[in-house]
């Protein structure tokens, strides 16, 4: 015999869909919010019956704790067991693992809140269903305003480096000078740092900066009198890490993804009706629109992974965020972004939305 | 009875070491365990001082000694100067010997009497002193405190001869206040202070009795020890 | 004309600033047996240590066989010949006691390092047994090394010297904590390491041995040699007497 | 020859469509199988060979999984930034870490015992911070190097051929375990015993310790860069995970559950650790409060094991042995 | 000139931080002889217990109970973990590798992966003009509390005799017993002194970075270990000579050099110091 068959699914069977995210690891908190936001989203695409047509869609939700190599793992077994459509990553170093296996395995691919740019067009069978670090700097240039010196203040990995080239792109095209301090991740004294940044004496300082040492950095760059001397922008992350920011705060000018009362629209409230609390947060829309756009494809085919990516292409539907399209030529998620302001420790209000197409990346090719 | 072992038995690593194993030890004067290499002396004095697990009954100064933690033993008097010395090698000389303090007046006179060595090395670090500096360090140990019954386990391995006859001196002194267990392959140190011997074979007592008995008998002594009685002087 | 098996030539050691060893100079010819002694702490373990290279001298040379060996590491002069024991027993452990022999036998011949095993193994197998018959372990082959007695762990300790066949021995002290029973016939084990020309350089206690084996005796105290000499001659210094030999029993 | 037995099992199995349930999530020879058990095969590998140097040789190096990510990093630098054919950069990551472990185990050897850890773990953190800064875009940081399918050999590549990893994990798990068992009953096993317990001694026989040492450690660091290209290949990507100390410290945890410098100990203990820690993953979700966090069971368990069974999985096996002979 | 003065302050305040983490580490690996990889756990514990009677309760009795909670899961850790292996040293080193990963999930289930903001005193954010320099507050409060538990442990060593109890009963465990001194008891309170220490670390952790998180105390571990090696095993002046030059050296390379040269420059640092004396700074060289 054959040392190994792949399980062939039925064509009237259920629909499997499977969802590789973080329910452990540092990662998990994320994770949760991703998959509350799926959940959310499959009820309402499907209006409460979990069908499409007659078959139901049947989801398999899976741990890769973090750990990229888990998350092939479970890959392998899903697509093994027939699966077509997949979901999840929420860290992006799970995300371009995953995407390339999808892609020779010919299966979808939808990725969740993984930012990194890199997956944007890289390959036919990734899509994504958040936003990428791109459009994140397209939002903070928002604040430039007439000034022409930017300093980019990140982590020396490959997060910071993603960001400090999308700032360079994107604001430096511009014609601004952008400069950036690569602080160590494993730093746990940021003085030194701040101190470069307040000599730098840029007119905008962008913070990419995630991790349990926040808000050390913050103070240290309260402390050292950068928050006084420019405008000072970052992301919001989830609420949980609002108090982080401390007595810095309210002087930081926030970009944000997501966070609850940046809108206001059906998918927004049925988000709220579903998830603990009554409270959304950054990353259920990722979720939510996730299972928005793989409803959409298993309608235009329940089997046929190239009919799916052909109904994907281009499509644009009502999310969380308002209106979102996937771009056909690279598969970006082109979205709406927002501007904040915190007032206290727990609330944010927003200031300002940037459209979908101001935000929007450029187009890039398919790479494979 | 100072110390009374009756029917003590130990298995090490699968082997029945000791096999019912029965003496006591008067409260004065010293006595010697005597037997060829591997018969399990050390092992008879570590089991009766609760460091290996053992079978029987122990009896030390009127109460059962098995199942009892060494320290609590040490705490009644019961001092042990080991084979191989055990000096703490990372700890001075004078380290070594603050740790051995147990009373509120410890005799530092008699020891540095006996063994001045000890007291020009206090700063040097044990692990590098002579062997036989090593001995007498691991007896001063002992002699700091009072005890009721010392368990000595070959004093006077590699110590030069005029060494063993100090030390020799000095463990005949020390008897005088209190009784010994003294383990000794040199026959001619243990005619000299022992009074009482007992002789390990196969695992078991082969004899018991006055040291005279045993090594003013030549037939018995080769039969027993397997070496004329007639040591000679160095 | 053929050179000493061993010749230590003006050998002084410092334990850092503490001088121990001073201006050592002594010969072991081929064959010879010579005994080595004085009282505690009088620094012949040290010298062991610097002739066999685990320290390094201040000043002086050691030769063997007339090649100076004086900066080699422990393992060069081991191959050059030169075979120790340790004053406390150093085997290994949570070998057999067979396979420790197999081990001497097997540094000795060479491939040590050979990570694949041959037919001829065998042979070293069958040279240990008989190495342990002679020191009177052969029974005990198959036993932990580190479970022993320490009596047996000496004998072991010969019989891993007598396995790697040097051409010049050093002996700590090998009769320390034997049971008088087994004397003789330990000494006549290391009686019989002279055999084929071997030289043996031996600290002992006791006495009896030492005037039963050694050819010469060198005497050291406090770090100096004060003479090497016949047995009886060293017997019948007066200085000897008080220094180590003290009053009789 | 009792060791064929599970061999055959294993070059058997993945013609079995047998489904055990709970065990595993699908049949044998399924893929998600295949790939649980080929990783658990790696991590057997990747123990043994650590076990060289811990268990066999003494040296407590905590900066294995430097060896493991050059061997992994390596191959996926080279193929996918220098387009090399994967065998080619096989060959020379594998060298190159067998280079890096002579260089630096000439240096990290003239110390001994917790100095050496130290040192090892110092070598082995200065890896980590490279892989994690992403230098010149190489490494790809925090987010991993994925190995890009084109330059894999098309056997090699799809979930339909994860069967075929399996054999490469297999193949490097015979590997591993021809040649340690090899040393272990060479002279060469000897010698490093005697290493073990007494290193004067072994020097006063004639015998160079710090060679023998670096020859281990040689050795040991080429295994470990040949299971890091074999995990790349199965996992498809190198990840930080596999510079970091952690995946050290795991290794020594397998070594130890299964028992250190046994004959199978380590083996064992690293395909349970491997098994468990997939597993765990999988099942963990549905576990109420810390029993859902896999590492607080392995951790667990792991103290329990250190606790409980002295001498690791071997050694149970040995007295369980021994209590139903007598 | 501002800037020298800014990074010497700051970087005296960061060899205050790694001293808190590692002088217990320090007594620990120095004294009963284990590696202790719960050590950061101790850490986290104390802060976790710290953060919960500040937020529940008062700031007061933070440290205080950071402390007491630190201590109790020492001794717990002594009782339960430790002292079974007794014979066998590398499993206890293990042994506490398998807690720091089980302790850290366990953590993690209870309080979650995200980090908490860490309630202090308001004083703490401010900062003092030295020089022309800005340096935080909390910078003075941590070298103010590692120079008292600097003076304390020396005390400690200096006028008990448990250093000496400890040191012999690592070398030969048996042997202190047949001495009559319960060595047992001796271990015990190590590793409570040593959690205590680890609470307190943790606790004024907390504080500094404002937030905790449960892999905080083992992220920290890995430059606590390079301070404990450099400093010499077991020796709390070397180790606190070791904070000192570690978080100035850190401190200066990371202002003056390239990005992640403060970090490397450390490793560095140890791997000179051991090679060259592989005993730490205040060993002893070894031949
Ligand atoms: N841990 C152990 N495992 C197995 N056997 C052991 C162990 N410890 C000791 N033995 C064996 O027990 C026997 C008695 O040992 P012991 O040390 O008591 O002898 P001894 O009479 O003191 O000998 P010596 O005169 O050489 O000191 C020896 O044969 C030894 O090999
Ligand atoms: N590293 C060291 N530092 C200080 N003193 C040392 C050192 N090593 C040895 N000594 C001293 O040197 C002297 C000689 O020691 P050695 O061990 O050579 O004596 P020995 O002649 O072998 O004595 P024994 O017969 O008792 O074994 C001793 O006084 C010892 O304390
Ligand atoms: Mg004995
Ligand atoms: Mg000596």
């Amino acid at each position: 015999g054959s040392p190994q068959q792949a399980a062939g699914g039925g064509s009237d069977g259920p629909l499997k869909v499977g969802i590789i995210y973080s329910q452990s690891g540092p990662l998990a908190s994320y994770g949760q919010q991703y998959a509350d936001g799926f959940k959310a989203g499959l009820a309402y695409a499907t209006q409460g019956t979990g069908k499409i047509g007659d078959r139901t869609v049947e989801v398999t939700y899976t741990d890769d704790a973090g750990d990229p190599a888990k998350a092939v793992a479970a890959a392998k077994d899903l697509i093994g067991k027939g699966y077509k459509v997949l979901g999840g990553s929420t860290g992006s170093g799970v995300a371009t693992q995953l995407a390339p296996l999808a892609a020779t395995n010919k299966v979808l691919f939808v990725s969740g809140p993984a930012a990194t740019d890199a997956l944007t067009g890289l390959n036919r069978y990734t899509f994504r269903s958040g936003r990428q670090s791109y459009q994140d700097v397209q939002t903070a240039k928002a604040y430039l305003g007439g000034g022409h010196k930017v300093l980019v203040f990140a982590p020396d990995s490959a997060f910071g480096k993603s960001n400090v080239e999308a700032v360079k792109a994107v604001i430096g095209s511009g014609g601004a000078t952008v400069d950036s301090i690569a602080v160590p991740p494993t730093a746990t004294d940021f003085t030194p740092f701040a101190r470069q940044a307040k000599a730098a004496a840029p007119d905008l300082v962008f913070v990419a900066w995630a991790g349990t040492t926040a808000s050390a950095m913050w103070q240290a760059l309260d402390q050292q009198g950068v928050l006084a001397s420019t405008t000072v922008v970052t992301g919001l992350d989830i609420r949980a890490t609002w108090p982080v920011f401390g007595a810095a705060g309210s002087r930081l000018h926030l970009l944000a993804h997501y966070f609850d009362g940046a809108t206001d629209n059906p998918a927004e409230q049925a988000l709220a009706k579903a998830v603990p609390g009554g409270k959304t947060d950054l990353f259920q829309p990722d979720g939510f629109a996730a299972a928005q756009m793989m409803v959409h494809a298993l309608q235009a085919s329940g089997d046929d992974v190239d009919k799916m990516i052909g109904a994907l292409e281009g499509y644009s539907f009502d999310s969380v965020k308002g209106t979102l399209t996937v771009r056909a030529e690279d598969h970006a998620l082109l979205q709406p972004m927002f501007q904040a302001k915190m007032s206290g420790a727990d609330t944010a209000t927003l200031t300002d939305t940037i459209g979908a197409d101001a935000a929007a990346p450029p187009a890039a090719a398919m790479k494979g | 009875m100072i110390l009374s072992v009756h029917d003590l038995s130990v298995t090490l690593g699968g082997s029945h070491i000791l096999q019912g194993v029965s003496f006591d030890v008067p409260p004065t004067g010293i006595t010697a365990l005597l037997g060829r290499n591997g018969v399990g002396k050390t092992t008879t004095l570590r089991a009766v001082l609760g460091e290996i697990p053992a079978t029987g009954s122990v009896d030390f100064g009127g109460v059962p000694a098995l199942g009892r933690p060494t320290h609590r033993l040490v705490r009644d008097g019961l001092g042990y100067v080991p084979e191989d010395r055990c000096v703490f090698a990372g700890l001075t000389v004078a380290e070594n010997l603050r740790l051995a303090v147990r009373s509120q007046d410890p005799d530092f006179r008699t020891v540095f009497g006996l063994f001045p060595e000890l007291k020009q090395r206090s700063d040097q670090s044990a692990g590098t002193l002579s062997g036989g500096q090593q001995q007498m360090l691991a007896l001063a140990r002992v002699l700091l405190n009072p005890q009721r019954l010392l368990l000595i386990d070959e004093p006077t391995k590699g110590l030069a001869p005029a060494v063993i006859s100090a030390v020799a001196a000095a463990l005949e002194r020390m008897a005088e206040r209190v009784p010994m267990l003294l383990v000794e392959q040199n026959l001619a140190v243990v005619r000299r202070l022992a009074r009482d011997a007992v002789v390990l074979a196969a695992g078991r007592v082969a004899w018991h009795g006055p040291t005279e008995e045993l090594l003013g008998d030549p037939a018995r002594t080769r039969d027993l020890l397997g070496v004329g009685s007639t040591v000679r002087r160095p | 004309m053929t050179h000493p098996a061993l010749a230590v030539d003006g050998v002084s050691w410092h334990a850092g600033t503490v001088p121990i060893i001073n201006e050592v100079t002594l010969t072991v010819g081929p064959g010879e047996f010579v005994a080595l002694i004085g009282p505690n702490g009088a620094g012949k373990t040290s010298l062991f240590n610097v002739v066999s290279g685990l320290r390094r001298p201040s000043a002086g040379r050691v030769l063997m066989g007339g090649a100076d060996v004086t900066r080699l590491a422990p393992h060069k002069r081991a191959r050059r010949g030169l075979g120790r024991t340790f004053q406390t027993s150093a085997v290994f452990g949570s070998l057999s006691v067979a396979e420790n022999v197999a081990l001497a036998v097997q540094a000795a011949r060479g491939g040590s390092m050979r990570p694949w095993r041959r037919r001829s193994d065998r042979q070293i197998a069958a040279a240990a047994r008989e190495v342990l018959d002679q020191v009177g372990l052969g029974e005990l082959g198959r036993k932990a090394a580190g479970s022993l007695a320490h009596g047996q762990k000496r004998k072991l300790e010969i019989a891993l010297l007598l396995a790697a066949e040097p051409r010049m021995l050093l002996l700590d002290e090998p009769m320390a904590g034997v049971s008088a029973e087994d004397v003789p016939a330990l000494a006549e084990v290391v009686r019989g390491l002279t055999a084929g020309g071997r030289g043996v350089l031996m600290v002992e206690h006791h006495m009896e041995v030492v005037l039963d084996l050694a050819d010469r005796v060198a005497v050291l105290h406090h770090g100096s040699l004060l003479g090497c000499d016949t047995p009886d001659a060293v017997m019948a210094d007066a200085t000897v007497q008080r220094a180590y030999l003290g009053e009789a029993l | 020859m009792k060791a064929l037995i599970p061999l055959v099992l294993a070059v058997a199995l993945p013609w079995s469509t047998l489904d055990i349930p709970f065990l595993f999530d699908g049949p044998l020879n399924s893929p998600g199988t295949l790939q649980l058990l080929g990783v658990c095969l790696v991590f057997g590998g990747l123990a043994l060979g650590y076990d060289l140097l811990f268990g066999h040789a003494g040296l407590l190096s905590f900066g294995h999984a430097l060896f493991i990510a050059l061997g992994a990093y390596g191959v996926g630098i080279l193929v996918n930034h220098f387009y090399w054919p994967l065998w080619t950069a096989v060959l020379l990551a594998v060298a190159g870490a067998a280079i890096a472990a002579f260089l630096l185990g000439a240096v990290a050897l003239r110390v001994t015992g917790i100095a050496l850890a130290m040192v090892t773990l110092a070598f082995a953190q200065v890896g980590w911070i490279v892989v994690n800064r992403d230098p010149g875009g190489l490494t790809g940081g925090e987010e991993g190097l994925p190995l890009g399918p084109a330059a894999v050999p098309g056997f090699l590549v799809g979930v339909a051929n994860t069967v075929n990893l399996y054999w490469l994990a297999l193949a490097f798990l015979v590997v591993v375990v021809a040649i340690v068992h090899g040393i272990r009953r060479a002279p060469l096993g000897r010698v490093l015993t005697g290493l073990r317990d007494d290193e004067r001694r072994i020097a006063v026989l004639g015998l160079s310790p710090y060679r023998i040492k670096l020859a281990t450690f040689v050795l040991a660091g080429a295994l470990a860069a040949l299971g890091g290209v074999v995990y790349v290949l199965l996992t498809g990507g190198a990840t930080p995970y596999l510079a970091s100390t952690d995946l050290t410290l795991s290794l020594i945890v397998m070594a130890v559950l299964g028992g250190a410098g046994t004959r199978w100990g380590a083996l064992l203990g690293g395909i349970v650790y491997a098994y468990l820690d997939q597993r765990l993953t999988h099942v963990g979700g549905s576990l109420p409060g810390p029993l859902g966090q896999p590492l607080f069971v392995l951790g667990t368990l792991f103290v329990l094991a250190v606790a409980f069974v002295p001498g690791g999985l071997a050694g149970l096996r040995r007295r369980t042995l021994s209590a139903t002979a007598s | 000139m501002s800037t020298v003065v800014l990074l010497t302050l700051t970087g005296l305040g960061l060899a205050a931080l790694y001293f808190l983490i590692a002088s217990g580490l320090s007594l620990v690996f120095g004294l009963a002889g284990v590696l202790n990889f719960a050590h950061g756990l101790f850490l986290s514990v104390g802060a976790y217990a710290g953060w919960f009677v500040a937020t529940h309760w008062a700031l007061g009795p933070a440290i205080p109970v950071g402390v007491a909670a630190g201590a109790a899961t020492g001794a717990l850790v002594e009782l339960v973990v430790i002292r079974p292996l007794y014979r066998r040293p590398t499993e206890q080193v293990l042994a506490t590798v398998g807690l720091s990963l089980a302790g850290v999930a366990l953590l993690q289930s209870i309080w979650g992966a995200d980090p908490r903001s860490y309630p202090r005193p308001a004083w703490t954010a401010h900062t003092t003009g030295v020089l022309g320099a800005q340096v935080p507050d909390d910078r003075f409060l941590l070298i103010g509390a590692a120079v008292l538990v600097l003076a304390a442990l020396l005390a400690f060593l200096r006028w008990t005799r448990y250093g000496l109890i400890i040191r012999a009963g690592v070398e030969n465990r048996a042997m202190v017993s047949a001495l009559g001194i319960d060595v047992r008891a001796a271990f015990t309170l190590v590793f409570t002194l040593g959690g205590a220490l680890a609470g307190a670390a943790g606790v004024l952790g907390g504080m500094y970075f404002g937030s905790v998180s449960p892999g905080q105390g083992a992220g920290l571990l890995i430059f606590a270990f390079i301070v404990v090696v450099i400093g010499g095993l077991g020796s709390v002046t070397g180790c606190a000579v070791a904070a000192v030059a570690v978080g100035l050296l850190q401190q200066f390379v990371n202002y003056y050099g390239t990005s992640g040269a403060g970090d490397v420059s450390v490793v560095a640092l140890l791997a000179v110091v051991l090679l060259l004396r592989p005993g730490g700074v205040a060993g002893k060289v070894t031949a």
